[in-house]
Formats: C-alpha cells, structure tokens, sequence
C-alpha cells in the first residue's frame, strides 16, 4: 500500500514486479495507466473537425502537496477494506507532462479478479473526483484548467449507491 | 497569521498561490476570511472564488466555508478538481 | 489486437510497452495478470485449517490448439466492437507452471479508462467461460482437474443480461 | 475416417487423447460417434462423457449432439473448463 505523488516517470514493469514481489499469495492484479492524450479534451478547445483539431503541446499539473497523498491514502485504505484486496499503489506524476506521458499509475493485487478490477475502478474514479490534483492543457488553442467532467463525478457517485 | 493558498485557476485569478491575513478576529469563517481576501486582489479572483464550484480545506483536511479559522491555520481554496 | 497462447512466460513490462507503442492516440490502458496461487482453488481439495491448507506443487494447462485462439479472437473482437476499445490483447500459457508464475495476460488501449476496465473484464470473463483451457492442480493432495466454476458461469452471464 | 479428440479428465478417463473411427455410416451424429467410441474404452469415460457437462465441437468450432458428422470431420469432446 503506497501513494507516491511526483514528477518523475515510473516504469510499469517496475512496479508491477513490485506488487507480485510484495504479493506472493495473490491470484489477480489489475492495474490501469492514464497517459497524456495529444488532443484538448473539453468541447469548447477541441475542433469540430478531427483531421484539423488543435494539439496540446503539454499538460501542467499541480496538486496540494501533503493533501493529496493524505487523500489518495484514504481511498486506496477504503478500496482495500471494501473489496477485500491485498494491496493497493497509486503513483500520480505531476508538473510538465508532454503528449503520451504517463500520469497516473493505480495497481491492485487480490485473490480474486472480480474484486481487483472493482478496486482498481474504484480508486481511480475518486482519484479523479477527490485528490487534490488539476491538470492544465496548453497547446496550439492556449492554455486552459480542466475542472472535473460530469463523468467523473457520476463514476464517483456510483459508489455510494451500490452498497454491497 | 493564518496562510491562504489558491490552486490552478484561482491561483492565477489572484496572481499568486499563496497570501498570510492577520488573525485578530476570533470568530472568523472561511466565508468571513474569503471575504477580506478578495478586496486587495484582482476582481477575476472574486468571480472564481464565489462561483459555486469551490471547495475548502482548512490544515489539509476538507472542511466547509462555515468552518471557522485561526491564527495558525493553513485554508487552502479548491476549484474542481482534474486529476487521474 | 493479438491472442497468443504459448508455455513460454512474458515480460508485463514489455508488453505494456508495446501496446502503448502501437496506441499512440490511447489515453487509458488497463490489464489483468492471473497467477498461479500455491494452494487448491476448490474446496474439497483444500483443508479447512487453514493453516496447515495443503499446498499445490504446481499446474498443468492443456487446450485445444486452434479452437482456442479462435474463441480469444472472436471475444477480442467483441469487446473492441461493444465497448469502442481501441486494442486488446491475450497472452495465455499452457503447460507446466509452477506456484506464483504468471498464467494469463489481458490488456486494453482505449480513449477513456471505464470502457477499458469493462472490455478488460469482459475478455477475463469469457476467457474463463469459454475458452477450450483446462488446468490440473498437482500437489499434496493429488492431483485434479478444474471445471469451470459457478462463480465465472455467473460472471460471463451478466454480459448477456445488459444490454449497452 | 473421423478423428476424436479428448481433453483434460476425459483424455484421462479414455486413456488416450486422440482416436480414430471409420466413418462408413453416412447418418451418424455427435452422439452416435460417441456411443460406438465409448464401447472400446474404459467404463469411466462413459460415465464422465455422458455426465451432462460435456460440450462438442467438430472441426474446432462449438456444436452440438445432434450436429451430423462426416468422414474427415474433426470432433472434440470438452470437459468444463477452467483457463484465465
């Protein structure tokens, strides 16, 4: 179980050696890489039309430093709890991320893959709801703070309903 | 002194991330504190800070804008937030 | 898009790399990693005392050359075509593994992270259901082939009954 | 001829994985190859291939019981399985 919150690059395999090394009963391990999309992701940067749309050069991200971590910690406590999962490890970059960078790292070790995947949703979606992190696109459309998608927030709230 | 910090778009609304307040007032809240925070700074910062959609967290840990604050307290103001 | 059944093992690492490489316009990655666990998965191979639970000495995968990767393949295809994935991959192995040794590798590309956590689950689900894969665990019990159990019977199900 | 395949408990209970039939009946299905199959093969593969659980395929493709068969046809009997 860790949160590690920096700008530097993680390597995958790296990581995921990591997990098993620290896991050796577990069956499944599930995990998810968010990387930067070359394209604005909001309506109002992005082109009607796709083989003209604008580019983002990079996206700037910031966080709360010690908040975040605090967060990131809770969630991935509650994802361990709820779905009854080993482990559980995010690495968020944050800073100057170029197109195709890595951002986000979430990885879940369990018994069972039913509950891995369930973890490894869970936790991303209220890392995108809840941590403390904001992403900047800049490119070729200027600069712009995304705020939290109404997508995200439902996948957040989808949580709550389902009590299990 | 209590410590003000803005992120993202606020902090550039502000033009600053981060702004110390005497404390003298004891009963303060958030809300009172936002309120004197907004008169030194750009107007742009008043529009974001009171749009609804921001969040607050006093000594890094969630709280609301009745919460009240003292001399020693770190308020940070959350627009939506965008990670993952 | 690619179904691989082999006893060799595979580099997660790698893989993950290549996937990235062949997506570039990707944003969510997701995978799934199976492993051999050191104990009998059923319980009438299993102590109850868990403490002295007998352990496995290793599996034996066999399958049917040909037809499977065909049923990986349609179920690949399936998933790419109802969860608008971008790429999904299938590494399996066959023969002889030992306890903690990877088994089974899924990945998914995609444009956002839920649809590449449902095609992943999904490709997980009918892989167990239906994919013409045995395994025999051998150890100190003996040894004894797995049927296909109840609680994959119900996961691979649930794709029928929601209609997206 | 008709090649027959077993896999997993049901190669173990036939005692071999692979067999050949002639193929002269021009009306035989699944279960027909099954029925002459069995005679000359220990009792328990009777019992586990008959058990209900038992899925077909001819030449490597989901069929069923009553599916026809010919001379050439490939045709395989699958135990429930177990992979991922």
């Amino acid at each position: 179980m860790s949160v590690i919150i920096q700008n530097q690059d993680f390597d995958v395999g790296l990581e995921y050696q990591r997990l098993c090394d620290a896991n050796p009963k577990a069956g499944a391990v599930v995990f998810f890489v968010g990387l930067v999309r070359d394209f604005y992701s909001e309506p109002e940067q992005a082109s009607e039309d796709s083989d003209s749309s604008p580019n983002i050069d990079y996206l700037e991200l910031e966080h709360y430093a010690g908040m975040t971590e605090s967060l990131c910690q809770e969630t991935i406590t509650q994802a361990i709890a709820r779905f009854g999962v080993a482990d559980a490890r995010v690495i968020h970059r944050v800073g100057k991320l170029s197109a195709r960078a890595q951002i986000v790292f979430v990885a879940v070790a369990g018994q069972h893959r039913s509950e891995a995947f369930q973890a490894a949703e869970f936790i991303m979606d209220y890392l995108k709801s809840t941590a403390t992190i904001w992403k900047k696109e800049v490119g070729s459309n200027g600069a712009h703070w995304l705020g939290m998608k109404d997508k995200d927030a439902q996948a957040a709230k989808r949580w709550k309903s389902s009590e299990r | 002194m209590i410590t003000v910090l803005f992120f993202a778009q606020l902090s550039e609304s502000a033009g600053l991330r981060e702004v110390r307040l005497d404390a003298s007032e004891t009963q303060m809240s958030v809300r009172d504190l936002a309120d004197k925070v907004v008169v030194e700074l750009p107007k742009q910062l008043a529009l974001d800070l009171f749009d609804g959609t921001v969040l607050v967290a006093v000594n890094k840990k969630r709280a609301d804008w009745d919460t009240r604050v003292h001399a020693g307290d770190e308020v940070a103001f959350l627009p939506p937030v965008s990670g993952g």
